[in-house]
């Protein structure tokens, strides 16, 4: 779960990293009012789930409350890579020395959350990464020690010369750690960290993803979803328990199971179509769920043909075919349907779908061809 | 023969009187797998539908029964101790069914689950058969068949898919693994390969790997320089945009490392047949196992 | 460092650990007007730092108010094994089902905390070791991950059968686990853990040691020494760093070094005499701790003869002379001195003290052998 | 020839600037040590009074100038960071002087000191000195000469006194280590005589216990097992009352085990030298080793 950058900021804060002052707006006026709390030159910046923001033209210098307020104006309802700006975050602009870069992630090689410092920062870690990779330093925290005082100081000397910065950034790193850590996240960032011309050392922005599986333990985390900043569909289909993403073609995908779901996208591709979403059911055979993911589907009006992909395991065959009957007959489909479902309790579903007139096929390769055809046919007429 | 289990497997299920727990230990009953204990804290001394004695801890369903494998079904947020209390109680082979369970609870489980001698497969994996022999996890006995494809695989149903069509061209399969999707997990497509590789009864491997991470190229390195027996490769996500999630915590393309492009060039790389289609896996086996 | 009963349950407390309220009185006044806020039965128990206050007497049921006064005059003011009775700690009786023991200490040969939990409580543990060994699970707890939850739970069903008991004993197990880490313990007991009739589970009693090196790093329980409870001499040699131990002889002896000091007490029971005490001046060699040093052993009037015992490595046999004549010269000696050091800067030392009028020794046999017979010489006149 | 420390020692001084450090580090120098680096946090780039070279970190350290032992001086409560950051580094040898550890740090320190590969000398001990070799830590050096003894100890100042006595007589060590009274620490009586019954120079070990504990116990099983050498033993706090602490956080009589009888009888029964006073050391060696 992506959360936003006053969000971290809050976070990072109540571990005791140094952030300057800042406030969210949802209007101008608010904005404006926010300028003038902190008398000072401020940054207005976009609240998105997105990276680039300053490239987007989210981030912007405003000298005067007037200004903040025309600048929020400009913000406020920005599309920034397909997401709406609903919020700004007005803060007093810092005067800034140099620019660092912090992160931690879990990195899936070493099974360690793993620290990536790099004096060069402010810009795309992944370019430093690429152009400059002697200016990364790269540490893996071993999980059951923790961040280590020494560990933290070494990556507090990579980044300054400075034994008073390094010690401060020494000491940001290990509060970093203990926030990453305390929230269950799978990122955490600084960039930049700054030093300011008097020598302090101060976090300038904030990020951090949570990792989905830790909100059940974590309500208070859970809280901070911003249903505002995510795509409709996908909020939908979230609730219900499905993962959905949306995508540009005009096959609707139903599948259990990830790794069957991205195999079939590909597969109609394969064949000359294309996917307009990714959809995982889940290994449980809820008919809601079947329900819910129908509805999502055909509320897309590119979507020209739907195509169930069912392996039983887990998941019942009779369960899914229950579901499509219940679906249709509530909101008859305005595009045709192809079912594949092979597995668990196979004759059972065929023979529901037969007696509510529709018909399943068996191979995924003849299911998908087919699909693809309709789709086709559909989008042409 | 076979990999990870078979005959002499006796199986601890942990989390046996659970809805997800009960049905399984049941499938993997009839499929023939010695199920000798069950555990569920407060239960002990009670004993499960099919006559199964259950006990309060692990440690003692291995004292009283001679257990030496385990499977989980516990809720996530009780998986990680779950693990942890099995490699404990010395178990050499744990597999761990429960999906979401926290990647940060993993980094903690993996290093202690290893420093006492034990196998980790899973967590969120469909675990693991050695068709006509042993069965531990979810993966539907009556898909398989016994024979000489090792398969070992990163998804569940894509998997099924995969040796429907194998058992359908009268492949059979020496055991089929599934390791599970998350960014974390015990056992990876190295262990398999060279487990695998060392199976005399396996004579060709299947590898179905998935975007994200590196294990697949890694992976493809040791067939190239370890392995003699041939592999065929699937990689799903070919389509599927960058930096967006794809249910598997784990398919998440990092960087530049991860791609399905990347992955198919190690394959072809490591000399291995890569498929298409999952259809596509049957003739290449066929052409390469010969 | 010991703490006191009700000190330790204030920790355990704010751990989370159910206890009984409970309350400290210095007076039978104080003590009466606890036992009428909680308006029942109440245990009187004294507070001291020493074993089997029950068998002593300091530990005693009232029914009344006037009854809780009239025991609490009696305790207060008692000794136990040589202590001072200061405070006492009245809390309301409780009704006990069964009683079970649970500790963690510090253990040498593992080099880990390990628990000890028997659901044979109340008694002394160690009298349950001797007898009933298999009545008593030791658990150790791996440093880095802490006490897993599986492991509370195989030691609380190892106490309790009904499975709700041994899910509290397990929480329990966790959260003195939690205040034994928290607190750098080096010892943390429950004795007894109690089931009331209702099925509760309850802490009755509570210990708990702390590591003298952490004190330091944890001022606030720094805070918790009551020096009241502890021997005058003993407090003041901890005041100036050094280490001292009372014992009943008359050969009084400063010593550099634990293990030397514990020789040289051997040395002299080996010739015939008995030390005075323990008394280590550490590896530092500043004269104002020998000063100290020598003040603590002329203010205990069995002691017939000094006794000082310098092998100089870091320690400066020369800073020790110096301490000599400065402490002599403030308040002369009343009992012979024998003075035996070699090593760092052994001249000098043996300057000063001649041109002082004391004559120094270098071997160790043949002082310790001076020292006892000036004392057995002392001790006939 | 000596145990753990020779004329191949390169040796960094964790706290090299510090009133303990820089004291002992030109004792050490003195002494023919060769200290290689100091490391103190904001210094790298100096040097030390004498010319050594100081660094910000000891991997630093060990970068530039091959470092392959490190003696630390650093305040209690940096300890234990210190001694992680030596294993860290790769040193291969930690000899850690500090006094008033606290005994939980120790907890973790050991086992990581331990899985990174590195033996841990103290905390809370003199460090060893192979005579007219190397000195790593405290010991004054005019009190030892090379000779055939091994000794090892428990104690700080004690340990001078038997070595004082040894040299006196004419009895030269190969080398002498304090391993330090704190109740969790590096390493034990056990891997010292097993260095000292390896190594062909020593032809006498002389062991120096205290109370508390059940490592001389412990020691002497591996003395009656394991050990052809001849061993004489002394044991400080013969007359200690039990139950009290005597300066060391070891030297505690926990329980019917710890007290100096039963370590007496321990040595006894390994058929070991025992020393009622610490100038009987002498003549038992003299006796057993011929």
């Amino acid at each position: 779960m992506n959360i936003h950058e006053y969000q971290a900021k809050e976070i990072f804060r109540t571990h005791g990293i140094p952030i300057p002052p800042g406030g969210v707006a949802t209007t101008p006026a608010e904005a404006e009012a926010l300028a003038r709390r902190y008398a000072s030159t401020v940054v207005v910046k976009a609240q998105v789930h997105a990276g680039g923001r300053g490239k987007a033209g989210g981030v912007k210098l405003a000298k005067t409350p007037e200004e903040t307020r025309d600048i929020a104006a400009k913000i406020l309802g920005m599309h920034i890579k397909g997401l709406t700006v609903h919020k700004v975050l007005v803060t007093p602009a810092a005067d800034i020395a140099t620019e660092a870069y912090v992160g931690i992630i879990v990195d899936r090689a070493s099974k360690r959350a793993v620290f990536m410092v790099s004096p060069a920062g402010g810009i795309d870690i992944e370019e430093v990464a690429a152009k400059t990779p002697d200016k990364i330093m790269r540490l893996p925290v071993d999980p059951v020690y923790g961040l280590l005082p020494f560990q933290a100081l070494q990556m507090g000397l990579f980044l300054y010369a400075d034994i008073k910065q390094a010690r401060a950034a020494a000491k940001i790193m290990q509060q970093l750690y203990a926030a990453f850590w305390a929230s269950g996240a799978s990122l955490a960032e600084i960039n930049p960290l700054v030093t300011t011309p008097s020598g302090d050392v101060v976090a300038l922005d904030a990020k951090m993803v949570i990792d989905d599986n830790e909100l059940d333990r974590r309500p208070e985390l859970a809280l901070l979803r911003d249903e505002t900043a995510e795509d409709p569909a996908e909020v939908r289909a979230r609730e219900a328990g499905l993962t959905f993403i949306k995508l540009d073609g005009n096959v609707g995908c139903v599948v259990n199971g990830a790794g069957l779901a991205m195999a079939t996208m590909d597969l109609v591709k394969y064949y000359g179509g294309e996917p307009a979403n990714f959809l995982d059911i889940g290994g449980s055979s809820n008919p809601d769920k079947v329900v819910a993911a129908l509805q999502i589907i055909t509320s897309d009006p590119h979507v020209r043909a739907i195509l169930f992909n069912i392996f039983g395991g887990i998941t019942r065959t009779d369960d899914v075919a229950n579901g499509i009957v219940t679906a249709t007959k509530a909101s008859p489909l305005r595009v045709p349907i192809v079912i594949r479902l092979t597995g668990t309790n196979e004759e059972v579903a065929v023979k529901i779908l037969q007696e509510h007139g529709f018909s399943a096929m068996t191979e995924m390769d003849a299911a998908v061809q087919r699909a693809v055809e309709l789709a086709t046919a559909g989008a042409r007429a | 023969m076979s990999v990870f289990i078979d005959d002499s497997t006796r199986l601890v299920v942990q989390g046996i009187t659970g809805r997800d727990g009960s049905f399984h230990a049941k499938q993997m009953i009839e499929y023939g797998t010695k199920v000798v204990a069950g555990v569920t804290p407060g239960k002990g001394g009670q004993r499960f539908e099919t006559g199964v004695p259950i006990f309060n801890t692990v440690v003692d369903a291995v004292r009283e029964t001679q257990a030496n494998t385990t499977v989980i079904y516990v809720p996530p947020p009780f998986a990680a101790d779950a693990m942890m209390e099995a490699a404990d109680a010395g178990l050499s082979l744990i597999v761990c069914i429960t999906e979401g369970v926290p990647v940060l609870d993993m980094t903690r489980v993996y290093p202690y689950v290893k420093a006492r001698g034990a196998r980790l497969i899973g967590p969120n994996c469909p675990g693991l058969i050695s068709p006509g022999s042993s069965k531990v996890g979810i993966i539907p006995g009556r898909i398989c068949a016994p024979g000489p494809i090792g398969l070992v695989s990163r998804s569940g149903t894509l998997t099924y898919e995969v040796v429907y069509h194998l058992t359908r061209a009268g492949l059979g399969q020496t055991t089929c693994v599934g390791i599970g999707g998350d960014p974390i997990n015990g056992t990876n497509f190295i262990d398999c390969l060279d487990a695998f590789e060392r199976d005399p009864a396996t004579k060709a491997v299947v590898m179905i790997g998935e975007i994200g991470g590196t294990d697949e190229q890694d992976a493809a390195r040791f067939v190239k320089d370890t392995m003699k027996k041939p592999v065929v490769g699937f990689i799903a996500g070919q389509t599927a945009p960058p930096g967006r999630r794809m249910g598997h915590a784990g398919a998440i393309i990092s960087g530049s490392a991860g791609t399905a492009a990347e992955k198919i060039a190690a394959f072809e790389d490591a000399g291995m047949g890569v498929a298409k289609r999952p259809i596509d896996v049957v003739d290449l086996v066929r052409q390469r196992a010969r």
